[in-house]
């Protein structure tokens, strides 16, 4: 019978529960699964029990890695090859370049990506800005006269979570309303060292260094759902934060549109992507690679991607999935999605391990959070991003 | 009565302590001195995201010592490790002589006191965390009630939060200084504590002048458990400010972990766990050369 | 005891100020050590509305266990929903062999060590020591290679192996020190007596040793308990042990959290090892002074 | 200027009582040594006078001033205890004059005073050393010379020669008589250890269970020893015990010794003609006859000093150097004798060991107490 | 049958020689003591005996089996620590049988053995109780009870009596002697007490860093001593040594004493004709006069058996119970003198106190041997 053994760390709660969807589908199909957990320490410890399997010699068969860590494993041969399930199943017809980027090495597909957050929101509270008589900002000026006329009333107007892949997120949305979509590519994805050093960073890191005194200060450390309290609650105004939050909210009883709002940070038309996927591991015995086939299908069947992208709060990774039952938040991004590939505005997230593999996005995530939390200059700061970067390659 | 001694068996006999010892010591040198061997080879090798045994000399430490956030973790090390020692060691200390005034329900009061040591930081890491949050925790409490000044946004600042580890190190393992000490008091030669008073020294003198200097061994266990547990802290960080604000306290633990296995760094990873061995071993070997030693002369 | 108390004659104003003194920096010190735990519990018995409405230090309006019940057998960590129920008998059963090995070597190395004394014992031990000091992020790969290579990784098996030997350096620390206080004319004696090493160790050498034992219990268990990094590292799935299956519960990257459960599952997960030090912790003290304090 | 007082005192620890009724009067500059077995409160009363017990009843005095409440610091007294009790972590200067820095004397002068000490004790090549690094001697000094700085009133001293080898106490004991001769201090000296008592003392007080038994001069202890228990805690060998009745014979009482179990027939009737015990109401009535060792000797044939003799089988013979110790029998008693080392006496001889009945004591069988 | 041999042997650990070519030959059943300072090696013998340290060089031999590599258990000796070493886990009962136990002696047969060793040492009624349970008498016994139980050719005792008061030791002491007698065992007995020593043993070796002093019966140990290290160590109060010139006088050589320090002139001659020492290398030499405090006395008034006198300054009087310690001046010499308790003297006197010359040792300046 098929078999996957399944490393993850959707350990609990609404993602556990859109896995759990997917696992009952797998065994409807006459597999096995076999559920290996990971969660905790920071995220890393999945990426350690990875590694010690690998070396054990004794990989799991499906394992939820995203981004270019993909290439860097079936660099190192340790990924088996999806063409035969991507063929019969049509995959380069459904998936959105951007995507197939991600989850194809040397022209073969090695991972089934499972949904595309969006990272560049604002989620706002439509009350508290109306005390002050202002909307969603559309442009990083128009956000800056706002979040001064929220301060000055004497609410935060930007709340914020101070850990370093926050940090990074707001950083990377920064960059990419400032800078715009070229810049972006420039240095955050080519890494092209002029570009990184450039001026136009310089002016991204004095914006950072605006967005520090939107945030309250008991920033640091918190984690994301208790910021998005804040916005709930009235206490903020704002939240940079990927579609995740919309759980928080959900799970309030919030309504989009009513009580909050989700918009997309100022940018010329960009969308930064953050997507899930799994990756399928060399496996000895048919009956493992039997059941990385059939959960390979069953992933981007359009049945699963519906359920599962419900439960989670992203969109589905491929075309042609029902829409009736998406939100309009979840409406909005498939829409955005759809023009952004079209326009090649469509961008992989930094922060979230898109764009860049672990070095290079803990090097960028470094600066940015050393920047953030310390009086460093906007000048200094550019160096030492150009340093880091160059130091992790 | 003489029977007879064959060689074999007569020999084996005289070799059971060293057989005996053999399985744990192989299964250190294997496990312990085996590994660090292995690290330290890695540490020398183009390693990214698994082991590879190209070597490259010592090119991760050029760039291990390049690392801002490496330096940032080298010197909280240092920080964390001297101020939690002492603090820890002041605190149990002065705890196991308040215990020792004769109080009435001093079993009860030293499980409050020792009860953090069976608790692993991944589960009380959240409850400080909170606490120590302003808008959330006691400061937000206290000032509800009026003293609108007080302050404890330790883990929010950067200059402050290798502190915020300092503390809630301290409140795990106070308890258990508390415990070596107050034990160590209650062996202490009573005609001591009479000699000194008949000189007219007063109590506080006699613990501060008499007792405590004359418990140097405990100190030095002491020193030597609180060391251990500074140096594999981890989880601590990892709980309670995820190295942050920025990475201000990040610990060599936590940079390692972070390098192997987030960043695909391995050899950067085991350069900088050989770095933070080699700081154990500046301090533990003459430590335990001098122990061994004392025990040998009497 | 260093007990002072004696010297001073009549009950005096000052003593009672010192008294007062006393007291009042222990309690303050006791509520310095409970806070968590108060913060811990009246967390678990909230319900979420509660916990995202007011204050984190106020007490519970009332005794909500559901957040308990659900930790224990319903919530789901990954895909399974059975509560940490399963995974504290894993912890069991991964835990009481280690802790009854890595006891029972330390013990006998230990006794070796000091008893036996051979030439180079000194070192031996010295090595054994540092062993305390490896932080256990670096011993991951390798040990997940060497795992591979005798064929236990994901096994409880594996678990046992790697908590048995990180734990030997404490517990040859343990019985070492507290050997070095039995005279070694017990074991000279019963060398006349006709009583060889083993025999030795089991008629008259461990009947002495409860206290330690006691110590080394403790500790070990302490340790393999709260262990996650191998846990986590070295087994999957329904073979992980409470911590790891804890933390599955606890953290999550992008999904709601449920603070009451949270707490609650740190409980439940907590509860055996603060019931031996609650217990036992007597013995622990005890026991400690007879074995790490010299002089 | 400090005579000690006791009166009364009383110790009680919880319901047990310690101390019963202990009175004692010190002389300026007397020696007194406490003598009793181990746990009869010998060290308890010290403490009491030390100030670090309470006093339950009765009144300590020093001078003419009451001290049951006064702080030990406050007493102006001086104690060596048998563990020494040094400061540990101190040199052997530092705990000299510790004492004198608690009570706020300055540097200088504390070092004159250390200085002076050190050389009295012959320590002071030893004055930057730790206590551990120094030998059981060298310590007994050092707790000595800790006392002696602060130039107190009263010393006391608990057992402070007991950890010490036999040649070492010798020594140690030398040094103490020499010190009190040239302080003429007050001392009062805790011991179970009889020559230390018998050859320190002025007087010697006896405590057992609490209570003392005689209070007399060492001599006067030795020789005419208050009741059974002094005359058999302190002599060693110890004293000869022998159950007796006392006849009149030729008008001369005599102690009668059966010797055999069976009948009354086998006798021995020794002369107290020369003792001066108060016999008057013992007539024809059994007494204990307490006879020393030394009282009972051998000197190459002729009686001495024409004492009375008894044919003797010697049963087991020990030398001890300058004496040899005989164990005889006489008839059913056994009976310890000791003989000057230069007299040969074997395991068998039988001998007349001639008895010298004027210092024998003789004790009351049902009170113990002396006749 | 159970003669014990120990021939050239030799102990180093490292480089340090503790043992220096020792060798004692023990007839069966006889009782040896060692007696030396601490740290002089005597625990390392009896440990190299037991086979519990091994030998570095020479032979061990009971009777005319060498056991240098023979097992501890197989060499049919017991041993008595100075700690007891009883195990604390087992009953009385079960520590006296655990020797028969590990050889595989039955249990009906243990029950028997030990109760007949507990009966013989008086400890029946304890049988049932732990080690911690006891006083120290009463351990003492049941280490010696766990020795004897096994019948060994060989007994070791390593200080089994330092641990005891001096009553109880005198006690045990007998007890040791009786049970030599008893069981006529070869017995090995370590002490550094020498009344200990000089009651117990058939012979002593005296040990000295290691290698024998001298190995002869106590009265010659203490009569004879080998050399002025023996003479020092044994004898309570120690031998005085005094520093002589042999002269010629009227045909007798005499002892000359220079009594100043500045002046040869003032000087007191002691006749050597009874004494028996071999003085005919030394006329006009220097010599080392060693008198023990016994043989300078005095008996009321008149000279005993004719021995020279010396009229001396008393100068501390020390009442030892039955004996007084004088200290006596003969010019610049201090002089220990031994009195009876009987006779009075007091401090300050000046009396004729008499020598026995002929009990007096002679010893060589430089080598310090006996002449
Ligand atoms: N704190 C206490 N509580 C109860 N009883 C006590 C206490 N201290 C001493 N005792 C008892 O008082 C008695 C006298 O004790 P003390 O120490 O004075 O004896 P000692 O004569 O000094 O004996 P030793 O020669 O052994 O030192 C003992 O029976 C002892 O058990
Ligand atoms: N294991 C060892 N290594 C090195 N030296 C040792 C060892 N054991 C004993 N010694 C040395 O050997 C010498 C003799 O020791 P031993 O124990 O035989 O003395 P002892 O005569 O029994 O003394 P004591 O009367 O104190 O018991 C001592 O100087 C001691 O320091
Ligand atoms: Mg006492
Ligand atoms: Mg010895």
């Amino acid at each position: 019978e098929p078999t996957a053994e399944v490393l993850h760390y959707w350990t609990s709660g609404g993602e556990a529960k859109a896995l759990k969807a997917l696992q009952k589908t797998f065994k409807d199909r006459g597999g096995k699964w076999v559920d290996a957990p990971v969660a905790g320490g920071g995220g890393d410890a999945q990426a350690a029990v990875l590694r010690s399997r690998v070396l054990a010699g004794d990989p799991p068969a499906a394992v939820q890695i995203k981004g270019p860590n993909i290439k860097e494993w079936a660099e190192a041969g340790a990924l088996g090859d999806l063409s035969a399930v991507a063929k019969a199943q049509n995959w380069d017809g459904v998936l959105p370049q951007a995507i197939k980027d991600i989850v194809k090495y040397d022209g073969k597909y090695v991972a089934v990506p499972v949904n595309v957050h969006r990272v560049d929101w604002i989620w706002a509270n439509p009350k508290v800005l109306a005390k002050v008589g202002a909307k969603v900002p559309t442009t990083w000026a128009e956000f800056n006269e706002t979040a001064d006329k929220l301060k000055a009333a004497g609410i935060v107007p930007l709340a914020h979570g101070g850990q370093p892949w926050q940090d990074a997120t707001v950083f990377e949305t920064v960059v990419l309303g400032i800078g715009g979509i070229d810049f972006y590519r420039k240095a955050l994805v080519e890494l092209d060292e002029e570009a990184l050093g450039s001026d136009t960073m310089v002016k991204v890191f004095d914006q950072m260094r605006k967005m520090r005194g939107y945030v309250d200060p008991d920033f640091p450390g918190r984690d994301w759902n208790l910021a998005t309290g804040m916005v709930m609650r009235g206490e903020a105004a704002m939240q940079i934060m990927g579609d995740w939050a919309k759980g928080e909210f959900a799970a309030a009883g919030k309504k989009p549109g009513v009580d909050y709002i989700c918009a997309s940070t100022p940018s010329d038309g960009g969308y930064l992507l953050n997507s899930d996927s799994f990756a399928m591991f060399n496996v000895k015995g048919d009956d493992k690679a039997k059941g990385q086939a059939l959960l390979a299908e069953l992933i981007l069947s359009e049945d699963f991607q519906e359920t599962f992208n419900l439960y989670k709060g992203s969109v589905p990774a491929r075309t042609g999935v029902k829409r009736d039952n998406f939100d309009s938040c979840a409406l909005k991004s498939m829409d955005d999605m759809e023009a952004a590939a079209k326009s090649n505005k469509l961008l992989g997230s930094v922060a979230h391990e898109i764009a860049q593999a672990g070095a290079i996005r803990g090097a960028f995530t470094d600066v940015a959070t050393a920047h953030f939390n310390s009086d460093m200059s906007s000048e200094e700061a550019t160096k030492k991003l150009v340093e880091a970067i160059k130091l992790a390659q | 009565m003489a029977r007879s001694h064959g060689g074999i068996a007569r020999k084996l006999e005289r070799w059971i302590p060293q057989l005996v010892v053999s399985p744990g010591f192989l299964a250190i040198v294997v496990f312990v001195y085996g590994f660090i061997f292995w690290t330290g080879y890695i540490s020398t090798t183009k390693s990214k995201m698994l082991p590879n045994y190209t070597f490259i000399g010592l090119r991760p430490y050029e760039r291990l010592f390049q690392m801002d956030r490496w330096e940032v973790a080298f010197n909280n090390l240092f920080v964390f490790g001297f101020v939690f020692i002492v603090v820890a060691i002041a605190i149990g200390c002065l705890l196991a002589i308040l215990l020792d005034q004769k109080i009435r329900a001093e079993g009860a009061i030293r499980t409050v006191y020792l009860y953090p040591m069976a608790i692993s930081f991944i589960i009380t890491g959240t409850a400080w965390k909170w606490i120590m949050n302003p808008s959330l925790g006691l400061e937000s409490v206290i000032r509800s009630w009026g003293w609108e000044s007080f302050s404890f946004g330790w883990t929010v600042s950067q200059d402050l939060a290798v502190y915020a580890l300092v503390m809630a190190a301290v409140w795990q393992s106070a308890g258990f200084v508390m415990a070596l000490f107050l034990s160590a008091l209650r062996s202490v030669d009573q005609d001591i504590i009479k000699a000194a008073s008949l000189d007219g020294a007063s109590p506080a003198k006699i613990y501060l002048r008499i007792i405590l200097p004359s418990m140097r061994p405990v100190f030095m266990s002491a020193v030597v458990i609180l060391s251990h547990l500074a140096i594999k802290s981890f989880d601590l960080v990892v709980a309670l400010t995820g190295g942050g604000p920025g990475y201000s306290s990040t610990l060599p633990a936590n940079f390692m972990y972070e390098m192997t296995f987030r960043r695909n760094e391995i050899g950067v990873g085991a350069a900088s766990a050989m770095i933070m061995l080699a700081t154990v071993a500046a301090i533990m070997v003459p430590y335990l050369y001098s122990e061994l030693r004392g025990q040998k002369n009497g | 005891m260093a007990n002072i108390d004696m010297i001073t004659q009549a009950p005096t104003p000052s003593r009672w100020v010192g008294r007062l003194l006393i007291w009042s920096l222990l309690i303050l010190f006791a509520i310095w050590f409970l806070l968590p735990a108060y913060v811990v519990v009246g967390t678990s018995l909230k319900d979420l509305e509660e916990i995202r409405g007011g204050s984190l230090l106020a007490l519970p309006h009332e005794l909500n266990f559901s957040a308990w019940k659900f930790a224990w057998s319903e919530a789901c960590i990954g895909v399974q929903c059975t509560g940490l129920k399963p995974y504290f008998w894993n912890s069991v059963s991964m835990a009481l062999p280690s802790v009854f090995l890595s006891t029972l070597l330390g013990a006998m190395t230990g006794y070796a060590l000091t008893k036996w004394k051979f030439k180079g014992a000194n070192i031996v031990f010295a090595l054994i020591l540092f062993g305390c000091f490896v932080p256990f992020q670096v011993v991951i790969l390798p040990m997940a290679q060497t795992l591979g290579l005798i064929g236990i990784t994901n096994t409880v098996y594996g678990l046992i192996l790697v908590h048995t030997v990180y734990g030997l350096a404490f517990t040859t620390l343990f019985f070492r020190n507290y050997y070095v206080t039995i005279p070694d004319e017990l074991v000279k004696a019963a060398t006349i007596d006709g009583a060889g090493f083993f025999t030795i160790f089991i008629r008259i050498i461990l009947p002495l040793s409860p206290p330690i034992i006691v110590v080394s219990v403790i500790w070990q268990f302490t340790q393999i308990w709260n262990d996650f990094l191998f846990g986590a590292s070295f087994t999957t799935g329904g073979a992980q042990p409470i911590m790891v299956a804890m933390n599955n519960l606890v953290n999550t990257t992008t999904g709601v959290k449920q603070y009451n459960v949270d707490m609650a599952a740190a409980l439940i997960t907590a509860a055996p090892t603060l019931l031996v030090y609650i217990i036992a912790g007597r013995y622990f003290v005890r026991g400690l002074t007879a074995g790490s304090v010299k002089g | 200027m400090a005579s000690l007082t006791i009166k009364n005192a009383v110790k009680r620890y919880g319901t047990v009582e310690v101390l019963k009724d202990v009175s004692i009067d010190l002389q300026d500059g007397e020696f007194l040594v406490l003598l009793g077995a181990s746990g009869c409160g010998k060290s308890t009363l010290l403490n009491m006078i030390a100030g670090l017990e309470s006093v339950t009843g009765g009144e300590i005095m020093i001078g003419d001033r009451v001290i049951n409440d006064v702080h030990p610091k406050d007493r102006d007294i001086a104690m060596v205890f048998q563990s020494y009790a040094l400061y540990p972590n101190m040199t052997v200067a530092k705990n000299i004059a510790f004492g004198l820095e608690m009570r706020g004397i300055q540097k200088a002068e504390r070092q004159k005073a250390v200085e002076g000490v050190a050389e009295m004790l012959q320590i002071s090549h030893l004055l930057d050393r730790k206590p551990a690094q120094l030998s059981g001697g060298q310590r007994q000094r050092v707790a000595m010379g800790r006392a002696l700085v602060r130039r107190p009133e009263v010393f006391l001293f608990d057992e402070p020669l007991s950890n010490l080898d036999a040649k070492l106490r010798l020594e140690m004991r030398t040094e103490i008589k020499r010190l009190h001769k040239e302080l003429s201090a007050t001392m009062v000296y805790v011991t179970h250890d009889q020559i230390e008592a018998l050859t320190l003392a002025d007087r010697i007080a006896i405590l057992k269970d609490g209570s003392v038994q005689q209070l007399a001069s060492p001599t006067e202890i030795y020789n005419k020893p208050a009741n059974i228990f002094v005359a058999g805690l302190v002599g060693s060998p110890p004293m000869n015990f022998i159950p007796a009745t006392l006849v009149e014979k030729d008008g001369i009482t005599h102690a009668r010794l059966s010797l055999n179990k069976d009948t009354d027939n086998d006798v021995i009737d020794l002369s107290l003609a020369n003792n001066d015990a108060d016999i008057t109401e013992y007539g024809g009535k059994e007494v204990v006859l307490g006879l020393r060792p030394e009282m009972i000797t051998y000197v190459n044939g002729a009686d001495v000093n024409g004492q009375q003799t008894i044919l003797s089988n010697v049963d087991v013979v020990e030398p001890t150097g300058a004496d040899t110790l005989c164990f005889l029998k006489w008839g059913k008693h056994d009976v310890m004798a000791r003989v000057s080392s230069a007299i040969d006496v074997g395991s068998g001889d039988q001998l007349a060991f001639s008895i010298d009945m004027s210092r024998a004591s003789l004790f009351d069988p049902q009170t113990e107490e002396r006749i």
